[in-house]
């Protein structure tokens, strides 16, 4: 396919952010930034979407607790077995099961959600990536058609990028 | 992708182990019974010779206990029928009638009890009584297969725990009598 | 935080990937006898089993003893991890990000150890899956009344929130060490432990909100937890027991003895790796007020019981309470008021809490006491009931001290295997903590 | 039923059955059941039909009181004994003894052969064959010599066809029988003659007097027949109707029957005959006799009430004040003769308690002539002092010992040891290897009582039939069979006897008492009538008596102690132990004595203030040094003993008699000096004073229950009678139903199982305890683990002393204490696994294989009364062979408790279900209900309105333990009553 990437390697921050505005501003919308740690710069700056990992959360809980509810009532229920003067279904001791239930569900669906939806884009190929990256350096990689590709390197250079590779994805 | 299909892989995990449990608590029973000291053929006396179940397990419907025969109870008829010298197919293994009889006419000149091997157990810690279930009119088939169609003589059901509830909840003429068929204390003390 | 501003993203690298260097004959050293030790600790379980539970020292009327001792104790350690990870993170403590991975590895590990207890106290531990509502040709289901299993359904849910969110919380470091090394199988380990984490800034969205939802689920959790172990006693008729402040009460002892642990783990990991830059004496001042806290409530917590137990005019109650203070355990009671509300008393001074050697000793002190209390509130409340024909005294025997020793070195065995092979101290976070280099320093933030 | 009817299996047969008999097995972890065989009877044995209980009457001879028993038979085994309602002295009731006699057949123990000592002095497995011949041959050699008396039988008291037999026997060969009974109350034989004429033990209606004074006989112990005057006691001393008999027990010594008296007045030892007058005295002199002084009038003038109260320590006005109630409320009675009151002066003592029936116009009222006991046939002590003395002279070529033990139960002064030793055949018909046995050349071991024929005739009015219940164990045989073929052996007496056995020869026996009694009839429907009934039963009519003044020869006065010590010695005899017949039976050994709580061994009791005084606490072992010798046991700190006196208890202290009773505690005997009862020639047990010292030695003393207070709880209710009778309880009483959170519980319709207890009836005595051990397959722990307090008991009788303000200056409080079956139970809703529930008919059930041994119930439990297996609990072959089939027994890691019997109420129902109809009112009892001799304990059906518990539940005594809770139990406590007024 003709899309090629072209990765530049920064050592700051507002350099890198100066870059990707730039870039933005040339039209080119496919970007995709390293950084070693979580950077409200760079989220702002890229102003993604609101991650969807909540509804997984959100969805997850309910599930638990409709679980939480079913298997007590429903176990109960089918041989019903008295205790003490208790009824047979008697709520209060079973909130605690749900409540369980619910954190744990809710908590295994929000992983579920963290593992699909960081992977749902396809990730930057082992080229584009550049071990430094979970040391001290941050990256910008632009996915542009061939004919750009000069043009983006001629950005990247500009703005200071350290060092500049391409490749096809 | 390769997260997703671990992540599928671990759940699916689980679930076998867990449902293993379940497929251990009803294991299959086995077909073919033991093989006894003597190859008495249930077919043959029951069917063949239309003997009720009642005459040799005589204790059925009095006791907990069905009882197995005494040595003295088989002479009864035995001491008359020596057999026909002939063989028999018992379950693939060809046996002679008349030399497996003999056997039972050996036992009873030594004066010594035919040791013969349980077929049908029970699990522990439950105390069932025939008497009961007899009385209120069950077949002995409902728990032992068509004995009567045996030669070797197998466990027809595995008599565990739900195979006696399931036939408890079933048969429970009113909400009471139900209460007390699964009341634990029925069976476990 | 002036210590830390020497520290650059590069040395954060450097000094926390450092810590994973090839074993030391120190850390066997340690790690050698911590096999012995739960070696033992398992002879004493099996030869229990084999003989069955009467080797341990039971005797009627007092029908649970050490083990449960241990389970609560364990349980509560594991608390304060969560707390510093999860609630503090909440909070945005600073102090708790250079500890956090600490406490959160002795979360986990405490858990791991606390479960075992449920199982080595019953008479039949084969049957121990017997707690688990699985679908049996029995139909039969489990009592979902019973505060076991609400114990059973928390502990499991515990171990594996705490678990995910200790392990989501590495994935980002754990791709620097990755990044870093160079042996094979190591490489391999990490490349796949570290689930191809890149650092890309759609990676770094859904993981933060993940990581805060966790928090947000860890936090109602932990507090949970805690309360229903409580209510393993609360919920039972027996004076001493039956009372409604446990929760709180159990809930500020545990987040009390778990700080208690996290000191007397991090100090001598703080020695050893030289992380003085990173454990810095704010860390563990922070720390230290919380004890102060803690302490408090659970020194009001005993004196409650007391009045209550006065004031209620019940000779049940008061005949319990009494002898707590005056029986045959009176000394294991003073202890445990002496390690949980006097000793921490110093605190109050800056200069103690500043003074790592200090803090250690009352660290240590605090984890005594605090085994007494769980160890008071269910022995001597069970050895004097209702009936006076069946008081009786309980003591522990060598299997149970056997098997709380080898639980202790099952927990330091794991401990041990973590500092090695995992980053104890958060790389991305103290990143997120350090100024970004930039080229114009005058750049806002 | 004949013998082949019953008997028919081998042993070997029926060690099979249990394999059939599964209900057995135990809770383990085994998943897949080994491959099990089924062997079928060769001859199937009549009347059995396996998984179907048959019964069997006989009689019980652990003492002399001969009380019927009913036999439980499963398979061929002996599972269960019970008291046989027929019989009219026990009435089905039946004493821990009587409940114990199963593990005496299944001893491990048990002499399994006879054995011959061989040159080296070791004891040889044998023949019957040999054994015989060598029996014979001795006799011959002995007979040669032919002194006449060198052939000497002592058995025990065994009237009947067996004693007959031995005198046939004995005078046919020249030799003398000899019956030897450890406790035979001479003086109340002799003291019966002086005053009435009559040289016999009368029968004595306790249960028709409203006063009731004993002189230290310890009636509910071991005094001539404690089951029935146990029942009799409860009759008279029950509240019913507004009233209640009044009883007042006179001892150095609170026993176990002091401590069921309303009041306890210590007395000084010895002086009870002077208190007898006294009291006679101020009767007379209060012009409150029925009949005048009669005869005694100068005699009783000679002791006024100032004078014996300093001669006794006994307060003058307790005297007066007995004497007031004594007269005042008809009839009375007062009692005496207690082994441990035995002093030299017993005699007199008893005849003035005669004279104080007389006074008091009882005599014929509440003391029966007409149905004396044969117990007083028994030989004097002098006849058996003069035996060891002509054995140890050498005299004795051939000694038969049956029944009896006693190198253990005489003083060792008394030198029985080197006699028997000087005897140079001594032959020995006992089951067990016990001290004198020990000593024989010749073991012949005879079959236990439930192994054999036989007949007992404990008095005039019961003649009881022993029937074997199941074929011996053991290769052991007969006796009377012994006998028989051995007389047959000798030269010259072939036909001496023409029965072929001892059956054979009792039927002959019971032909004459056929034609005696009924006549009618042919004699097999009548035996078997009489094997049905377990004897036959006369009523007899009470004889007039005359009381004759003469009183030569009888002189009141203190009676001399031997020994320079500052302490009176007691042994007093154990209702647990007897004479120590019962210390190898592990039930026994572990049943807790009901003062101390002790098990498993000896103590010496030591009054509160004095062991103070010497500084020794509870554990402390104590040596206590006789003139005869001296014995070390640990102390045991007893308000209910006088300052000056010390307490032993007579059982324990074997040298041999198998694994549970060898070397265990002490045997107080051992430094009695031999002295005798003045005028009765009796052994006098109460004669010697010794010297106590601690040695340093401490263990922790070893017992089940480490308080003696209520601590303030409402654990025993007790209710004033005067409050009763004004009714004022009656008002306060009303019962109301208590507010729930939850809707009521859906119970079934059909029942509603309850019981109640009446502590008032309650003697503490632990019958019911060890009924529980038998019917429920509770194994027996040991001492060991008692002391860790493992004990598995399901039921026990928690005993207080409260400090009140009576005579004795405490109040003993016993509650049976099992599982109260909750309506709320707290055990219920903290099992993880259901193994503990609420079942429809109320009861608790506990389900052993689904316990998974979290043991959350026990600690949750109000009453504590679950118990857990600590470990696998083993019965030693044959103990084994006594386990209820249809009782699971439990293994380790389960927790286990009492039902109500659950499996007797499935086993009711089944037969109710069988006639179609519901289980009748006392048609099902519990098995600690059906031994109760004092009918303490009810049990039923709640729902039934009619049925005696259900009437129970709505006393106005009733009350629950530790209501407050509201654990809601079905067991109802009725409150025990405290006299208040006279």
């Amino acid at each position: 396919m003709d899309n090629q990437g072209v990765l530049g390697i920064f050592s700051y921050i507002d350099v890198t952010i100066n870059a990707v505005r730039k870039l933005k501003k040339e039209g080119f919308k496919n970007l995709r930034v390293f950084s070693p740690a979580p950077n409200h710069e760079i989220e702002h700056v890229m102003d993604e979407p609101e991650s969807i990992v909540r509804f997984f959360t959100m969805f997850g809980a309910m599930l638990g607790a409709a679980c939480g509810v079913g298997f007590t009532v429903l176990t109960s229920t089918d041989w019903p077995i008295q205790v003490s003067a208790k009824p047979i279904v008697s709520i209060p001791p079973y909130t605690v099961i749900i409540f369980e239930l619910t954190i744990l569900i809710g908590a295994l669906s929000t992983l579920l959600g963290l593992l699909i939806n960081s992977r749902l884009r396809k990730n930057a190929p082992k080229s584009m990536y550049d071990p430094r990256f979970s040391v001290d350096k941050f990256g910008i990689m632009v996915t542009c058609g061939r004919d750009n590709v000069k043009k983006v390197e001629e950005i990247l250079n500009s703005q200071g990028a350290e060092e500049i590779k391409v490749d096809g994805i | 992708m390769r997260k997703r299909i671990k992540l599928l892989s671990v759940s699916v995990l689980t679930l076998v182990i867990f449902s293993g449990f379940y497929f251990f608590d009803n294991a299959e029973s086995s077909s073919k019974g033991p093989a006894q000291p003597v190859r008495f053929s249930h077919r043959i006396h029951a069917t063949d010779d239309q003997i009720p179940c009642e005459y040799c397990h005589s204790f059925v419907d009095v006791s907990p206990i069905p009882g197995i025969p005494s040595l003295k109870k088989c002479m009864g008829c035995h001491q008359h029928i020596v057999g026909r010298d002939v063989d028999y197919d018992f379950d693939g293994t060809t046996i002679n009638i008349k030399s497996e009889i003999a056997k039972v006419r050996g036992y009873w000149e030594r004066k010594e009890p035919i040791p013969w091997i349980k077929v049908n157990s029970m699990p522990g810690y439950v105390h069932f009584t025939h008497k009961r279930h007899i009385q209120r009119g069950f077949q002995c088939a409902q728990c032992h297969g068509d004995v009567a169609s045996m030669n070797q003589v197998y466990p027809a059901e595995r008599l565990n725990m739900g195979f006696c509830i399931t036939c408890h909840t079933e048969n429970a003429k009113d909400h009471e009598e139900l209460a007390h068929l699964k009341d634990c204390l029925t069976c476990h003390y | 935080m002036s210590e830390q501003t020497s520290l650059t993203y590069a040395k954060v690298n450097e000094d926390v990937i450092r810590m994973l260097d090839k074993p030391t004959v120190k850390w066997l050293a340690l790690f050698i006898p911590t096999l012995g030790i739960v070696g033992f600790g398992l002879f004493c379980f099996l030869y229990q089993v084999y003989t069955g539970l009467g080797v341990a020292g039971y005797r009627h009327p007092v029908f649970w003893g050490v083990y449960i001792t241990d389970f609560v104790f364990w349980v509560g350690i594991a608390h304060s991890g969560t707390l510093i990870s999860a609630i503090l993170f909440l909070f945005r403590a600073s102090f708790r990000i250079s500890i956090y991975r600490i406490a959160e590895g002795m979360t986990v590990f405490a858990v791991l150890t606390a479960g075992l207890f449920p199982i080595i106290h019953l008479g039949r531990p084969w049957f121990f899956y017997w707690l688990f509502p699985y679908p049996n040709q029995r139909e039969l289901w489990v009592n979902f009344k019973s505060p076991l299993l609400w114990d059973v359904f928390a502990v499991s849910t515990y171990l594996t929130v705490s678990s995910v969110f200790f392990f989501v919380g590495m994935i980002p470091d754990i791709a620097a060490i990755r990044d870093k090394v160079t042996e094979v199988p190591r490489k391999i380990l990490y490349s796949i432990l570290s689930l191809g984490w890149k650092g890309s800034n759609w990676e770094w969205l859904h993981y933060t909100r993940a990581y805060l939802y966790f928090a947000a689920f860890a936090t109602p959790l932990v507090l949970s937890v805690h309360s229903v172990v409580s209510w393993d006693f609360a919920m039972a008729d027996l004076p001493g027991w039956h009372t409604t402040i446990f929760a709180p009460y159990f809930v500020a002892g545990a987040i009390f003895s778990g700080l208690g642990m996290v000191i007397s783990l991090t100090v001598p990991i703080r020695k050893i790796f030289h992380l003085e830059k990173y454990i810095t004496l704010d860390n563990y001042d922070g720390m230290a007020k919380m004890i102060i806290l803690t302490s408090m409530i659970v020194g009001y917590a005993y004196g409650t019981e007391f009045f209550m137990a006065w004031y209620s005019g019940s000779p049940y109650e008061w005949g319990q309470f009494y002898y707590r203070a005056t029986g045959e355990y009176a000394l294991f009671y003073w202890i445990m008021v002496a390690c949980n509300v006097l000793i921490p008393i110093p605190l109050w001074f800056k200069s103690v809490r500043r003074n790592i050697k200090a803090l250690f000793i009352i660290s240590i002190f605090i984890n005594i006491g605090m085994w007494f209390e769980r160890f008071n509130i269910i022995v001597i409340s069970l050895s004097r009931g209702f009936d006076p024909a069946a008081w009786g005294v309980y003591k522990p025997s060598w299997v149970e001290l056997g098997i709380t020793a080898g639980s202790f070195a099952w927990f330091f065995m794991f401990f041990l295997l973590f500092i090695k092979t995992l980053p104890s101290v958060s790389i991305a976070e103290m990143k997120e903590f350090l100024p970004v280099p930039r080229k114009e320093a005058n750049h806002h933030g | 039923m004949s013998q082949e009817k019953k008997g028919g299996l081998k042993r070997r047969d029926f060690l099979k059955i249990i394999g059939v008999a599964g209900g057995t097995a135990a809770v383990t972890g085994a998943c897949s059941p080994p491959v099990e065989q089924i062997i079928p009877y060769v001859i199937p044995p009549e009347g059995i039909i396996p998984g179907v209980p048959n019964w069997y009457a006989s009689t019980c001879r652990e003492c002399p009181a001969g009380c019927g028993i009913v036999v439980k038979n499963r398979e061929g085994r002996a599972i269960k004994v019970e008291g046989n309602p027929k019989n009219p002295i026990n009435a089905g009731g039946s004493c821990a003894l009587g409940q114990a006699m199963l593990q005496g057949l299944y001893n491990p123990d048990r002499i399994r052969s006879p054995l011959i000592k061989n040159d080296t002095g070791r004891m040889q497995p044998a023949g019957w064959e040999n054994a015989e011949t060598a029996l014979v041959e001795k006799l011959q050699e002995a007979m040669q010599k032919g002194s006449g008396s060198n052939i000497v039988f002592l058995s025990g008291h065994t009237p009947g066809s067996m004693g007959n037999l031995i005198d046939e026997w004995m005078t046919a060969i020249g030799g003398r029988h000899l019956s030897y009974e450890t406790y035979a109350f001479e003086p109340l034989t002799e003291a019966n003659r002086i005053v009435f004429g009559i040289d016999k033990i009368p029968t004595y209606n306790i249960d028709k007097t409203k006063y009731l004074l004993s002189f230290g006989a310890d009636f509910l112990e071991t005094w001539v027949s404690p089951t029935l005057y146990t029942r009799q006691f409860s009759e008279m001393h029950s509240y019913k109707d507004k009233s209640m008999g009044k009883f007042v027990y006179i001892d150095p010594r609170a026993s176990l029957t002091g401590v069921n008296a309303d009041e306890w007045v210590s007395i000084k030892p010895g002086t009870e005959a002077i208190l007898a007058l006294g009291i006679a005295s101020a009767i007379v002199s209060g012009g409150m006799s029925a009949n005048g002084a009669g005869p005694f009038g100068g005699l009783l003038s000679r002791y006024t009430p100032d004078k014996v109260s300093s001669m006794t320590d006994v307060p003058e006005e307790t005297i007066k004040e007995i004497a007031r109630e004594f007269s005042s409320m008809q009839p009375s009675l007062a009692i005496g003769g207690g082994v441990a009151t035995t002093t030299t002066k017993a005699t007199e003592t008893l005849v003035a308690v005669n004279i104080l029936n007389y006074v008091a116009g009882n005599i014929g009222q509440t003391i029966d002539f007409g149905n004396t006991l044969t117990l007083s046939d028994v030989s004097s002590f002098d006849d058996i002092s003069s035996l060891v003395e002509s054995m140890s002279n050498g005299e004795v070529d051939v000694l038969f010992v049956y029944n009896v033990n006693p190198a253990f139960t005489l003083p060792k002064s008394m030198g029985f040891e080197d006699a028997i030793d000087k005897v140079p055949f001594v032959v020995s018909f006992s089951s067990f290897m016990d001290e004198t046995t020990e000593k024989a050349n010749l073991v012949m071991p005879d079959n236990t009582t439930l192994e054999s024929w036989g007949d007992f005739i404990p008095n005039e009015s019961v003649h009881g039939l022993i029937q074997p219940v199941m074929t011996p164990i053991f290769n052991t045989k007969s006796t009377g069979d012994v006998i028989i073929s051995v007389t047959g052996q000798l030269k010259g007496f072939e036909n001496t006897f023409s029965q072929k056995d001892f059956y054979d020869y009792l039927r002959n026996a019971w032909k004459e008492v056929w034609t005696s009694s009924t006549g009618g009839g042919d004699f097999d429907s009548f035996w078997d009538k009489a094997l049905e009934d377990g004897g036959i039963y006369k009523t007899t009519s009470p004889v007039p008596v005359s009381v004759s003044g003469d009183l030569s020869g009888v002189e009141f006065s203190e009676p001399e102690f031997q020994g320079d010590g500052d302490f009176y010695f007691m042994a007093y005899p154990s209702y647990r132990y007897y004479d120590g017949r019962g210390a190898n039976k592990p039930w026994l050994q572990e049943l807790p004595d009901a003062l101390t709580t002790g098990v498993w061994d000896s103590w010496v009791e030591i009054n509160t203030e004095t062991a103070e005084k010497l500084g020794i606490k509870l554990g402390d072992y104590v040596r206590i040094e006789s003139p005869q010798g001296a014995i070390e046991t640990q102390a045991y700190v007893y308000p209910g003993m006088r300052p000056d006196t010390v307490a032993v208890m007579i059982g324990e202290g074997h040298t041999s008699y198998g694994r549970y009773a060898k070397d265990r505690g002490v045997n107080p005997i051992t430094i009695l000096p031999v002295a005798k009862d003045a005028l009765s020639g009796g052994f006098a047990w109460f004669t010697t004073k010794v010297n106590i010292s601690k040695t340093g030695k401490y263990t922790p003393f070893v017992q089940t229950q480490y308080t003696t207070s209520e601590e303030d709880r409402p654990m025993v209710g007790t209710v004033a009678l005067s409050s009763l009778v004004s009714g004022e309880l009656e008002q306060e009483h009303g019962e109301h139903e208590e507010p729930d959170f939850y809707p009521p519980v859906k119970h079934s319709s059909q029942y509603r199982w309850g019981m109640a207890i009446d502590l008032q009836k309650c003697t503490g005595c632990g019958a019911c305890i060890t009924a529980c051990y038998a019917e429920n397959n509770i194994p027996f722990v040991g001492k060991e683990l008692v002391a860790k307090r493992r004990d598995m008991a399901w039921l026990r009788i928690e005993r207080y002393f409260e400090k009140t303000d009576n005579k004795a200056g405490f109040d003993t409080r016993f509650l049976p204490m099992l599982c109260q079956q909750c309506g709320n139970a707290p055990c219920e809703p903290v099992c993880p696994v259901f193994a503990t529930y609420h079942n429809p008919e109320g009861l608790n059930g506990m389900v052993y294989n689904r316990c998974v041994g979290t043991r959350y119930c026990s600690n949750n439990c109000t009453y504590k009364v679950r118990k857990f297996n600590w470990f696998s609990y083993k019965f030693p072959e044959p103990l084994n062979w006594q386990l209820n089939p249809d009782v699971t027994v439990r293994d380790k890691g389960v927790m286990e408790k009492c039902t109500f019997c659950i499996q007797r109420i499935n086993y009711a129902k089944d037969q109710a279900k069988d006639n179609g109809r519901k289980v009748l009112d006392g048609e099902l009892q519990t098995a600690c209900q059906q031994t109760c001799a004092s009918g303490a304990i009810e049990f039923g059906n709640l729902l039934d309105e009619e049925s005696k518990v259900s009437k129970l539940s709505h006393d106005e005594r009733g009350y629950k333990v530790l209501q407050s809770i509201n654990t809601q139990p079905s067991i109802t406590y009725l409150k025990k009553v405290k006299w208040d007024k006279a």
